[in-house]
């Protein structure tokens, strides 16, 4: 899948079709994984972001391959547009080699410097000001890249993201912080969080850009997202993206989320987000009944493929079991004791 | 008597202790639907939204008002979600919290709830950051009473005095442990602090342990008193106030000590432990003190790697053994 | 000094005169600190708020006295409002017995229960979620108390801050926050500490009532505090306070601030809130030169006489040195072991 | 050679690694002015906005972009305040910071600095809150190297060292020291991570100690010596990684230990000494492993309570004699 060529152009028929895509492999990617989980074959719980593809993958896509990108556990869609294999995430979600943690974490934890990749940790939001670091060391270089970050309307009450956000915003260094306001963390409805109106207030009172987008219109999400990108790399500062959606399942797999009312999911369940962009680009003109059908099974194949590969990929061995607490280090130079 | 779980002691004791004191009340991440061990589950339909309340996901601004509630005369009992997500509040509770009797003669009556330790299943254990087990800092950090219930008898009896101190609590629940169920008293029991229970008695050595790990170390000890040796168990029910006594009595009578807990090793609870022995029972050693822990790295996910980091039956029956034949 | 009877009333010619006095009471105190300090006289360093009495006096005195009360290290007008007495403050300055802390710690760090009063510690702002502690305990016990918490410019940064403050939003706590912006941070400039044109945008952020006032004007600060603390009474919620004002001081005594510009000191000098507030009161014939000097001389004479009594009050003995960790408990009834 | 100060070696020696390699830059709070102790005066000037980079008063954001930048191949030196302000990023540094290699296998290079301990002046001491030494916490979290430095030569080369070091570094700036000077060269020199300093040779007995308290050891044991008592002087400078080889070495050689730290007693590295030489040591030992250390209690501010606080030189000539008579 190629990426995007310009990202002050409107987006292509290609570019329609790679989103498309994208969100298609997220939803059956972490189908497969809650699958996975209840036939005890993965490591750790399993989070999905079903619901939030569109957020996922339109903000990731305004991005250039050296941006910072620092994800949290629902973004499957940053982690595919990022280009992480289905073979590493199974490989990680299955605790296998070949992975990014190897076991030793779990989920979507997947970091890689390469690619410019944080990872989070569970604790929220450790991984914000880390982003944020990496937009001040592209300032401090004077290089035009930008870095972007997410959390959920929940994240937003902790300390760490607001050191994160108010450091960003007084330095105006390059960040994109996508804020997924799902209307729950955990059990806990977005009104016990905050007491605006409009979440995407928060990041005014930041003197940051701000902008309150539809999380379920894949494009709009990628529209805000080039312009907070531009926005970053011309020296202009962060934006705050709020991305308003729902959580279409429980916290993880494991949670029946009983306290959710049923007419809530029910409603949003007719803005499915990949739903309405299949009918919109059908109406379109750039997707036919023929060419979903072939989308979904060349994904079936290739994730049957990364699942068996998963499978065949060994475990790390227990040897290795306190090895990497530190990186080897082969000492200074010129060393006097 | 009846047969409860840990969970439902701790949770026993939660709601015995609000429906007593009007002043107590409870705070924490999504406690309102009763919170991710379920420990209050029904609380907000019977106590409702003024002593069951739902904070937003910010562990400073919950120990924080925990603070600021007991300071104006109530007793609040906060939840952290994981011990893990402490550490967003170390600030409040080891600067703030900890040291303000010290600084101005005020109490600060509080609990801080927290389930630490790692659970192994079918998945794999709870990972790096849902398993952690973070006392000793808090040893460190002077101030703080420090509880590590071991079964469900003593999390209750535990966590009742915790309520009626007036100092700040830290209770670490077992979360490995909140399913076992054993005989606990209906009604109100205080269990003092600073008094570690003799889970066993012997003459050959002293296994020091607390919280998850003792019934490891009972489990074990009962294997190996099959080959004739006669293990003493302590556990110690709270690392401050510690019972630097009952330890010490029991080395002078054993003079030989495994220290074992979950938590890492360097720095760790046992090392004080050892350290207060090597000093103070010097003379009645008659082998090295050894300390039995997980090793110096995260706690890992994977099911093989996680059962290799935590001590089990096995290495312990092999600890003690080993020192046996010293 | 009686205090105010009604605060939907506009102040007297008595709230006038009281005010008046607070501040010149809080600038001779804290004058006389200064001093203390040079002369090695003192436990710890003086931090002072030259230059913001108006806030700190203005603020506090739109509490009851059974409101709670958090102050910070430059707060204190708002001490002497609450009635904490010359001689406490002294026997606090320099360590005695008959103070808050009895030299186990110094400086404004006094707390006392039935003041509803935190001591504050030096770790910002880690009294401020216990202000909002304060509130949430009124409002679980449908008390119509309010809480009152200061912080800088600077400590708007913090996470603890961000954390109370959301908190306080959130569940329409009644809280008063009050933010002295002095332009500074010890050396850094308040531009280095947030990105916002108004600090007061901070508080619209979280949805809370917000207000930016002339931290100069104290009557302005007065009534700034007593709309918000009516709010507050009335659950209507938290407000945001920025008092515009300027640090007229180093960060503490031993500081010559040579980061700041001269001519920003200069210019502020002109707005000195105490010199002003006097004019003002002579202009509108509620003080004379004669009340003046009556007043100097009195709290000349109350501050001789607190210095001499906490002079002549004993250090704590050093076998206390280790007591007092813990408050004494005696035991839960019904002890089973 | 020269002789310059504690605070001029570290000064200097950010100013050499800043001027040597461009991914050098340091962040804090009001460092663009020099900081609160003077360490980065004139580095404003001569490097720029880019590279001496004031931070909000945020001790997360200050780690955490630390770290971001450190990610993205710098080599970040982060200043904390104060020791005691390194709390406010406890869950940035030992979960993100801590656990990120064993996660993930990437590297995190960066230096954390911070000045830690207490000062006693006329004044009295720098307070509860400006005066701690939390060191030992972090040496209870994997994944982070801990550098305690007790002379101005050794704060040079242990610096390099940490800047030069793939992984994270903790650097404990010993307040009470930064005016004490000694011969230190100019230019770059790096001294190994995980070797203790044998500062001073003796049969009698050992003194493990680090940081704040060697010059109050060095003082009292050649005043000891004076009746005889030689005395054996461990200065660790590094806690993470320990030289435990030659903590055992030198136990093996004089049988008795007393170990000193500034920090406070419970679970203080000084409980790891002891439990480690308990375990490794215990063969060669002929008396009680004492700690001198303050009591477990916040740092006073008025001086005669700092004073009775802190050990001091007589405390460890009685707590030497007393060992030595054992
Ligand atoms: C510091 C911290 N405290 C508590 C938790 C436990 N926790 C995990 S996810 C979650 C809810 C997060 O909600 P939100 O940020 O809205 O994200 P969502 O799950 O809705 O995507 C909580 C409370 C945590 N991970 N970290
Ligand atoms: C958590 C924390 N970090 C750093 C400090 C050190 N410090 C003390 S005062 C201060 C500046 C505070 O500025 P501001 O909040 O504007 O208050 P002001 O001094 O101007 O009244 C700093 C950085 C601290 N006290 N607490
Ligand atoms: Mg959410
Ligand atoms: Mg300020």
């Amino acid at each position: 899948m190629k990426t995007k060529t310009s990202i002050l152009e409107p987006l292509s028929a290609v570019d329609n079709l790679n989103l498309y895509t994208q969100m298609v492999r997220m939803r059956r990617i972490e189908e497969r994984a809650e699958q996975l989980f209840r036939e005890n074959r993965t490591v750790g719980r399993v989070y999905t972001g079903r619901g939030q593809e569109a957020i996922s993958v339109g903000a990731a896509y305004a991005l250039n391959p050296d941006d910072g990108l620092a994800p949290l556990y629902r973004e499957m869609g940053a982690h595919l547009v990022r280009g992480v294999t289905p073979r590493e995430i199974f490989c990680q979600y299955m605790g296998r080699k070949n992975s990014a943690t190897q076991g030793r974490d779990s989920g979507l934890h997947i970091g890689d410097p390469h690619r410019h990749l944080v990872s989070m940790i569970s604790s929220l939001t450790a991984s914000l000001p880390v982003a944020v670091g990496m937009g001040l060391s592209y300032q401090i270089r004077g290089q035009q890249r930008v870095a972007m970050t997410f959390l959920g309307d929940g994240a937003t009450s902790t300390g760490s993201a607001h050191e994160g956000l108010n450091f960003a915003a007084t330095r105006k260094i390059p960040v994109v912080f996508v804020c997924s306001n799902n209307q729950w963390s955990l059990s806990t409805p977005s009104h016990q969080q905050h007491g605006l109106a409009r979440l995407a207030g928060r990041g005014t009172g930041y003197g940051m850009a701000s902008v309150q987008v539809d999380g379920n219109d894949v494009r709009a999400v990628y529209y805000a997202a080039a312009e907070a990108v531009v926005r970053a790399r011309h020296g202009k500062g962060p934006t705050f993206i709020e991305a308003v959606t729902m959580r279409m399942a429980g916290h993880s797999v494991t949670d029946p989320a009983v306290y959710i009312p049923k007419t809530m999911t029910q409603q949003w369940q007719e803005k499915d987000p990949l739903h309405c962009f299949q009918t919109q680009l059908c109406a379109e003109g750039l997707l036919t009944a023929e060419k979903i059908e072939q989308i979904e099974l060349e994904i079936r194949e290739e994730i049957d493929d990364a699942v068996r590969f998963a499978e065949e990929s060994p475990l790390m061995p227990t040897d290795e079991l306190t090895t990497g607490v530190f990186a080897e280090f082969h000492g200074s130079t010129n060393a006097k004791n | 008597m009846r047969k409860i779980s840990y969970r439902e002691a701790i949770r026993e004791t939660l709601w015995e202790a609000m429906e007593a004191d009007e002043r107590v009340f409870t705070l924490g991440q999504d406690i309102e639907y009763g919170g991710v061990y379920g420990i209050t589950r029904g609380f907000y339909d019977r106590f409702g939204p003024n002593r069951v309340i739902n904070t937003t996901l910010a562990e400073t601004a919950i120990t924080g008002a925990a603070m600021g509630a007991a300071l104006e005369g109530l007793r609040p009992i906060a939840e952290i979600q994981f011990a893990d997500f402490i550490t967003p509040a170390m600030d409040q509770i080891v600067n703030m919290i900890g040291k303000y009797h010290y600084r101005t003669h005020i109490p600060v009556p509080l609990v801080i709830r927290t389930p630490a330790g790692a659970i192994v299943t079918a998945h794999g254990s709870t990972g790096p950051l849902h398993s952690q087990s973070p006392e000793a800092w808090f040893a460190h950090a002077p101030g703080l009473k420090i509880v590590v219930p071991s079964n469900a008898f003593d999390a209750k009896g535990l966590l009742f005095t915790a309520i009626d101190d007036p100092n700040p609590v830290l209770f670490f629940e077992q979360k490995r442990l909140y399913n076992d169920k054993m005989d606990v008293p209906g009604g109100r029991y205080g269990i003092p602090f600073g008094q570690l229970r003799v889970a066993r008695t012997g003459l050959d050595l002293t296994v020091v342990t607390y919280g998850s790990m003792v019934p490891v170390v009972l489990n074990a000890v009962q294997q190996i008193a099959a080959h004739g040796i006669e293990t003493e168990v302590l556990d110690l029910r709270t690392l401050v106030p510690l019972d630097r006594q009952g330890i010490i009595k029991s080395v002078q009578k054993t003079g030989k000590v495994l220290i074992v807990h979950e938590a890492n090793r360097t720095c760790g609870f046992g090392a004080e432990v050892a350290a207060l022995i090597s000093e103070y029972a010097f003379e009645y050693l008659d082998a090295p003190i050894r300390r039995l822990t997980p090793p110096d790295i995260p706690v890992p996910s994977a099911r093989h790697l996680a059962e290799a980091y935590l001590p089990n039956v096995n290495d312990v029956i092999q600890a003690i053994q080993q020192l046996n034949r010293y």
